[in-house]
């Protein structure tokens, strides 16, 4: 009887919190984006089910003792973003760049994302009740940098209690890409601009290509050592692959090893999908400034290209502008399919390649400068 | 010793009916699941299924393989 | 000279034990029946190599700064055995299980082993000189769960002294389910029994091999919240696989990650096997009692269908109450065989995989109401 | 609030003159970098390349496999 | 313009200190050793990245906080070197040893390398501003192993702060291997020598490849329990791939498992190579004792193959006594190489197999009295 | 300094003397492990060898897959 009481008491029925039961529908509605509407489902099933896991009561999955508590210290040491930086850099190629190197300006325009969103959290302050410091609102901008690992690199360092919903958003608007681009890149481009067919790319050595991820590391060791984290992970994974002397290993960067750390990855992020630090205005707050990020991000990156190609003797299709947001290979694909409503002999996917692997620098050297000048 | 035996005679108990009980409602709850299942979300038949086994929209990091790679063999086609 | 007898004081022979000795024949027997056996080599062989390393006397290889001291914290946090179950479920094809969900209750009635071992544990404390606490009784009784994780699992937090004996007793007694099933089997039905055909399972659908770990992760949270780690790593490995929208975590959680974390493991435990938990009356308490364990969980099984078969209108082959115990899967091909013995057009496999993996939930359960019940 | 908002803008000028002065840059070194190894290293046409795809004098550990296989296959066919 | 003053203070150009640019040079040659000439590019590469991440100003990517200085655990608590060596033993096929043992005293000779470059740092305490400790001098002694793993292991238990060095002088001569030899062996062979033709070796069966890795360790716990975390960890990835029974663990052991540590492995060790501990006269010392270590292994080998002759009843080709430094699989082939050049139709590669995974026991060995006899 | 050098000296003495003991010692060790087993486990000559390569009763957590792959397999060939 005794035993039957203290059963009953051990039950999760008997000690729900709504708050747990709340955010354990969250963590159910990620799923279903995951799988059914294929939202980012690599990195959204795990968070999810992180989610669902941390919110049980009794068990204590996320705290001392429990699996997700000791796999989130990958997070906290800020290992896991690394790791996932580097297999991310063994998979890009730099190729459709290194051919038409003024378009790494279409990846430094759409940064313009993060710092409207910064600003905007800034300003939000005004709201009673809704409290940003510089630290969380540097934080939160990251989302228009529409790059996972660094967005989670960011936000341990500098606001760790607002890393769920800042993972969430950054995940869920990168899946919504191809809602969110195509009504602002057509608004602002005209039919006549969306039609512009683009030089074919040279052919880039092999030789270049090594070359190219030492340049980038030295630049930023020399300008910005505070990126050097981030743009040398990337770096030494891009190298791995390009130098092709080191196969096996640059093979398990890119597989075996990236997917272990997205599952733990997503795990440990989903255990930060408590009901104290998500059920707060301040998660509304950050829903939609990501939002608002990701929409003056690929604003500016149209505009950008619109502008270049004033001054420029080969013509830029403005809208593989858009895809200098990152949000790689999504946005790029976005721009593709615009391209092709316009003009369907006009394939822009490797045009657009180029800013979109330099959106993930960009974004990378936004990072470097928020966590070199906020203490 | 005798305390100890009850002791684990007690837990016996609220094992074994814990495990039925957990286990009987896992065979309503299936049953429940699959009833509602094959009415609202019936398979279709011959072709595939309702829900898509590729996944429509990702924009994962890690489909930056299949993306490149679709996009880099395009590129040498031109070369 | 002096680096003469300073070199002999440091030789094994030197420095030996009895009790290491005799520990290191027994790792040189749990290879023996791993390798010439067959015996569960995937575990048996890193258990009995990790008993040879952790009792070679002055190298420390189990103490501090030895390599099995740091990965033993895999067990030690309860890493390991989770991340095994994840990869498990992972494997697991829940569909015969779905397509005739009664047999789940062949599944909890093989729990019984369980329990009489946990009693028989008990009871042995009439013996001078065996004292087993309620604690070691019920991580004893967990062999009879005929599951390696979970036996792992359970006793790592209720009795991590007795660690190597129930862990090498679990295995032994998986890999001899061949020999101990079948006298029972054939001793609790009759003829005709074993002769019955069951009706051919039907299809189950994508849709309910998605919902169906989530809806075994939520009765988990709703009744029994401390076998949510158990339940809830499971659950996520094997959503993962039937979403069929995460294929590359999938395979790497099935492959790689749990070669490595079985290699891990395997030595893990081996390094628990020291003379002194291991050389104790205590552990021939336990080798019996899982012995009797697995036995009883048999019978319970098989006498189980037996008595659902008086009320089912769709007849069921005592035989496969037996995989009801777990020991995935090869208690469901012992039933297959015994079944083919009495009837060579009958092949109860798939039947008898329903059972098994309902075998697995329920120790999982069994253990979650062990480890919230003893304080 | 306003002292926030101003190191806001403040890291927002700062910020965004880093980004673009750094890929400004970045494009520089490119074309530098380029042009300096289509001229000094450049492809050669037809055949392969300067730098080889497969190393000519690894002695690693991990290409045991590859030395101890051709080995072994050898050591076979004579047996 | 305080933010651009801070941005400013921030740089690399405004941190740089001459030795950190210096390391960061040699990092850069590290990775054209290894991309343009191939040198041991699966360790060089990632050593020399590691050497340019650890050396940049601010970061900290080596200190407490950045991912250097986490990787770094798995070689200060030992847990790296083993898992290679793991590995590499499951890589290894012992066959060619054992139809010719007594190949295995070529592999003892070649170990006079050691101790020959341990007296040779002890002598340099002479030279003013040299002063090399005993535990110093046989971590530089053990780059004469010639073997990557066993010079780790024992150089981050002596003498941590010559890491670096040690590591980057060791992979260094190995990849020399075909420049640093063929004169050493010319220089001590007649061309009569060189031309001898070895017998046929024998079948091993598959009974005998199991015993060996156990034979190997009993040996090992009966003689020197301080060889036995190397050892052990060697004999046991090679029973994984012999016994045949445990092929998934043995695959991902040889694969997936090292691959990430020798990723990990390689950056770590490159966090070593910080100017302070790397600028000193010490490393020179250090890389021309390495040089010294390898050509007297070298003359070692091929001298007590000479001797060999002498007293056995089968001819053996003195060349393959250079094999005897380990450095797998490249000594052998240059002995094959060599050999060909004498005798078109003298293939020694195999008879080299033999010494020369019998120099990966010997340095073991020697690894392991080193060990246990220095405190 | 002498005294540093006749440690090494020693230390050299007993290095190289363990190292050709034990090696020497393994060489008697192979030869009489490789004499007992070609006398007491001889291989059969044309068929395999007495060690099974497939474990014959496994009941691995891990041969989940062959068992379910082959359970599946039957089983969808009748649907
Ligand atoms: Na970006
Ligand atoms: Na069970
Ligand atoms: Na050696």
């Amino acid at each position: 009887m005794e035993n039957l009481i203290s059963l009953w008491q051990s039950t999760g029925l008997y000690n729900f919190t709504i708050g747990q039961v709340f955010m354990m529908l969250v963590g159910f509605l990620l799923l279903y984006l995951a799988i059914k509407k294929g939202f980012e489902p690599l990195l959204l099933l795990p968070i999810g089910f992180g989610a669902i896991l941390s919110n049980i009561p009794v068990a204590g999955i996320a705290e001392e003792g429990g699996l997700l508590y000791y796999l989130y210290f990958g997070i906290k040491l800020g290992l896991f973003p690394l790791l996932i930086f580097m297999g991310v850099g063994a998979m890009t190629d730099f190729g459709p760049m290194l051919a038409n190197p003024k378009t790494l300006l279409l990846g430094a325009a759409a940064q313009v994302g993060i710092f409207a969103a910064l600003l905007g959290a800034l300003a939000l302050n005004i709201v009673p009740g809704l409290e940003f410091s510089l630290k969380e609102a540097a934080a939160i901008g990251i989302i228009g940098g529409a790059d996972g690992p660094t967005a989670i690199y960011v936000a341990s360092k500098l606001a760790p209690d607002l890393l769920g919903a800042i993972a969430v958003a950054a995940y869920s608007y990168m899946a919504l890409v191809p809602l969110i681009q195509p009504p602002i890149m057509r608004a602002l481009t005209t039919e006549a601009e969306r039609k512009i067919e683009m030089q074919q790319l040279r052919h880039v050595s092999k030789t270049e290509k090594i070359i190219f991820p030492l340049a980038l590391l030295t630049l930023s060791i020399l300008l910005l050592p505070s990126a050097t984290p981030l743009v040398g992970a990337f770096a030494f994974g891009n190298l791995m692959n390009t130098s092709g002397v080191v196969d096996r290993l640059s093979q398990t960067a890119q597989n075996e090893l990236i997917n272990i750390v997205t599952i733990f990855l997503g795990l440990s992020v989903g255990s930060k999908l408590s009901a104290e630090a998500f059920l707060q205005v301040k998660t509304l707050g950050i829903l939609s400034l990501g939002a608002v990020a990701f929409a003056i991000g690929t604003a500016s990156g149209v505009m950008m290209a619109k502008l270049m190609n004033r001054f420029s003797d080969t013509p830029i299709n403005p809208l593989i502008g858009a895809a200098g947001v990152s949000a790689v290979p999504m946005s790029a694909r976005v721009a593709n399919k615009v391209g092709l409503e316009s003009n369907p002999h006009n394939f822009l996917l490797m045009h657009a390649m180029g800013p979109n692997v330099a959106g993930v620098i960009g974004s990378a050297v936004a990072a470097g400068v928020l966590l070199s000048l906020i203490k | 010793m005798a305390e100890l035996m009850s002791s684990g005679l007690e837990l016996t108990f609220a094992g074994m009916g814990i495990v039925f009980l957990f286990l009987t409602m896992l065979v309503y709850a299936i049953n429940m699941m699959s009833g509602l299942i094959q009415r609202y979300l019936p398979e279709e038949p011959a072709t595939s299924i309702s829900i898509p086994v590729a996944p429509k929209n990702t924009a994962t990091d890690k489909s930056y393989i299949a993306a490149i790679t679709a996009a880099v063999h395009q590129y040498r086609s031109t070369h």
